[in-house]
């Protein structure tokens, strides 16, 4: 396992071997966003409790998982990068926040905008859009300690450590918001159990999932080559024998 | 030359901020002897300082003797805390260092006894290096690590400074010094000169 | 090492007093925060009366968050953490002392008063026991997860602001825990003292080590 | 036909909601993916001119 870690962690081959994969990845996303995006909102039928506000599932609930799942590849990548010191890992984790904010901010954005004809409010006080708008802080927070530490080697720690700390509070900041909202407010407004989900809603649904995970693929090996190659740049920029 | 070395640095090369410092630098150190790391501002000195005292991660060796584990340090920053007072600090690192003597002598050589209820924040700039050399006398390390330790500092400071390590030598003692300025001082013999581009 | 320790706790305590910047500000911070809420209900005695206990642990969380930024700031700036860690003295000597002083200069000043501030806003007196002990688990905590996001932004640009805005989530369930304690403490429900105290078991074990790590690669 | 697209577009009513719902995410993502494309032209510039 570590050795082949170690063969594809070279900065080098790992552009090699990303090449053709970002080539496939960046035609095949946007392939498959658009046969969703047709299905979603041209193909799936109205739901017969919510009508056509419906086609908001489609968008939001593929964005709520993309941000938790790009927060778990952070959390991982940035603890390979604690351990074993492969800056490689550090440079995805680094890359991934910019996306994960963009995902989170959409899956906070478009749930407000599927409460207001649903539940009548942009906003509840709800355990899950509470602990999402918490994860959405983390994000920042992540993003604001990559930039103030701009070109130096100090920050990536802090990054990793940051990323670390976020990983181990998050269950606790979700179980916590849980226990605070099961205690104050009846579960009244919000009913997930009303949308019973048919095959017909079930396509364009994993079809925009898939088609965000490899946006999310190809947007984050662009940025590593973008890093990559700013890397080289600078290095080669202040070899000694240059 | 079969003498026994107090520090040897084989082919050390440090990276920081994604850049290269410096490349395969070697030298060694010798008992009774002080090695003078000359180059330009920015050129890396202090980041040699900070390899061989094990914070940075390098590449290459760097050898200490057996029975050295401390190292002995003054740098740009002093490291003393402005609201303490000269005496509360001197006696924090004595039982730190576990000097056994009392400091007062050290006090008296450096000609700060007037100052000793005196908070650190109200001394100056060259009482506060005076200050970190008391420290390191009272350490008794082997290897003193200083960097630039005479630079803005007035003629007659500078001579005590220089003497004090001139006796630290004198004792079998070696010291690793960055500094701009030419020093005569020392026997010519005894020192090295390593040069970073 | 039970020495060092010692002559640490001494240095720091030493320290804290000395630097009226230090000691009294958290708790004149608390105070001030405290005289706001009454202000801004205008002179609804109902609205406080409600809000007594919520409003005491804003104003502990800010008088918290206010303190950490000079937590490894100074050690840091002159040097002395550098001298430290090329003397070879352990670092967790440094940060376990650190944080109890921490606490005790701007958590127990908080816990001890916050009875007569519980009067002061108006709070209903029998909540005092239970403010008093949710206090007493979470302000230890605001202490240790503060410790490790304090040592993430030395050498940061702008700081202050860095320091605020990322400790402020991880802050979330020990408010919401501390403020749920209180409420359910008089119909006899312990449940919520017990989280925080699962949390701050787990905390005092884990958090230090990290802290260390994290002070070890801000010097590089 | 005209009256289909306008029924279409007006989404029961609820067309404000699933249109910004749909427009500002997609935007905000493929102009991300447009900066970040033309950074990594410019980079592969840069890098040919060392």
């Amino acid at each position: 396992m570590l050795k082949y870690f170690h063969k594809y962690a070279n900065p080098g081959k790992f552009l090699t071997l990303a090449l053709p994969v970002r080539k496939i990845m960046g035609i095949v996303s946007i392939g498959v966003v658009t046969v969703g995006l047709i299905f979603a909102l041209f193909l799936s039928p109205p739901d017969y409790q919510q009508k056509e506000t419906v086609r908001i599932m489609y968008i939001h609930v593929p964005a709520a998982w993309m941000s938790l799942m790009i927060y778990a590849f952070i959390f991982f990548s940035s603890v390979v990068f604690l351990v074993w010191k492969f800056p490689l890992f550090l440079i995805l984790a680094k890359e991934s926040v910019t996306i994960g904010v963009i995902f989170t901010f959409t899956a906070l954005l478009t749930g407000s905008l599927w409460g207001k004809p649903t539940w009548g409010t942009y906003w509840v006080w709800d355990a899950r859009l509470t602990s999402f708008l918490v994860l959405f802080f983390i994000y920042l927070g992540l993003k604001l300690i990559m930039d103030s530490f701009s070109y130096s080697s100090k920050g990536d720690y802090a990054f990793g450590y940051l990323a670390l700390i976020g990983g181990f509070n998050l269950p606790i900041i979700k179980f916590s918001v849980d226990w605070w909202n099961t205690l104050h407010q009846p579960a009244s407004i919000l009913r997930t159990g009303g949308i019973s989900i048919s095959s017909e809603m079930l396509i364009p649904l994993f079809l925009m999932a898939i088609g965000f995970l490899f946006l999310f693929i190809y947007i984050l090996l662009v940025s590593v080559e973008i890093n990559l190659k700013k890397r080289k740049i600078i290095y080669y920029k202040n070899k000694p024998d240059n | 030359m079969s003498k026994e070395y107090l520090l040897k640095v084989k082919n050390l090369s440090c990276e920081r901020n994604y850049k290269i410092i410096f490349n395969k630098l070697s030298f060694n150190l010798y008992p009774r002897n002080i090695v003078f790391i000359d180059g330009n501002n920015g050129s890396g000195k202090t980041t040699l300082l900070l390899c061989v005292s094990n914070i940075l991660t390098y590449s290459g060796e760097v050898l200490i003797k057996k029975g050295i584990d401390n190292f002995g340090y003054v740098g740009h920053r002093n490291g003393l805390y402005d609201t303490q007072t000269v005496d509360s600090f001197l006696y924090f690192w004595k039982n730190i260092y576990n000097y056994k003597k009392s400091y007062h002598s050290i006090l008296e050589y450096f000609n700060l006894s007037r100052f000793i209820d005196v908070p650190v924040s109200s001394l100056s700039f060259g009482q506060k290096k005076k200050l970190s050399f008391a420290r390191l006398i009272m350490m008794k390390s082997k290897v003193w690590l200083l960097d630039e330790p005479i630079s803005g500092l007035d003629k007659k400071t500078k001579k005590i400074i220089l003497k004090l390590i001139q006796e630290h030598l004198s004792l079998g003692g070696g010291a690793l010094a960055t500094s701009h300025e030419r020093l005569s001082y020392f026997d010519k013999k005894k020192v090295t000169r390593v040069k970073i581009d | 090492m039970i020495k060092l320790f010692f002559l640490f706790l001494l240095k720091d305590f030493k320290s804290y007093l000395l630097d009226s910047n230090k000691s009294w500000f958290a708790i004149s911070f608390f105070l001030l925060c405290v005289l706001i809420f009454p202000l801004t209900y205008g002179s609804s005695v109902d609205l406080l009366k409600k809000t007594a206990i919520a409003s005491i642990w804003i104003c502990a969380l800010f008088s918290n968050l206010i303190s950490l930024e000079s937590l490894f700031k100074e050690d840091y700036q002159n040097g002395v953490l550098l001298q430290y860690r090329i003397n070879k003295i352990p670092f967790s000597i440094i940060v376990i002392t650190k944080c109890i002083s921490h606490w005790v200069f701007t958590g127990l000043p908080i816990i001890f008063f916050s009875p007569f501030f519980l009067i002061f806003l108006s709070g209903s007196s029998s909540d005092a026991l239970g403010l008093f002990f949710s206090l007493l688990f979470g302000t230890p905590l605001f202490s240790l997860l503060g410790m490790p996001i304090a040592a993430l932004t030395l050498g940061a640009t702008a700081r202050g602001p860095l320091l605020i805005f990322l400790s402020i989530p991880f802050f979330l369930p020990i408010i919401i825990f501390g403020v749920l304690g209180v409420n359910s403490f008089n119909s006899g429900s312990y449940s919520e003292y017990y989280l925080l105290c699962a949390i701050l078991s787990i905390s005092i074990v884990i958090l230090p080590y990290i802290t260390i790590k994290i002070l070890q690669e801000s010097l590089k | 036909m005209i009256d289909e697209i306008l029924n279409f577009i007006n989404m029961n009513g609820h067309s404000f909601y699933i249109w910004t719902a749909y427009f500002i995410p997609l935007t905000l993502i493929f102009s991300y993916i447009l900066i970040q494309r033309s950074k990594l032209k410019r980079m592969k510039k840069y890098e040919t001119k060392i």
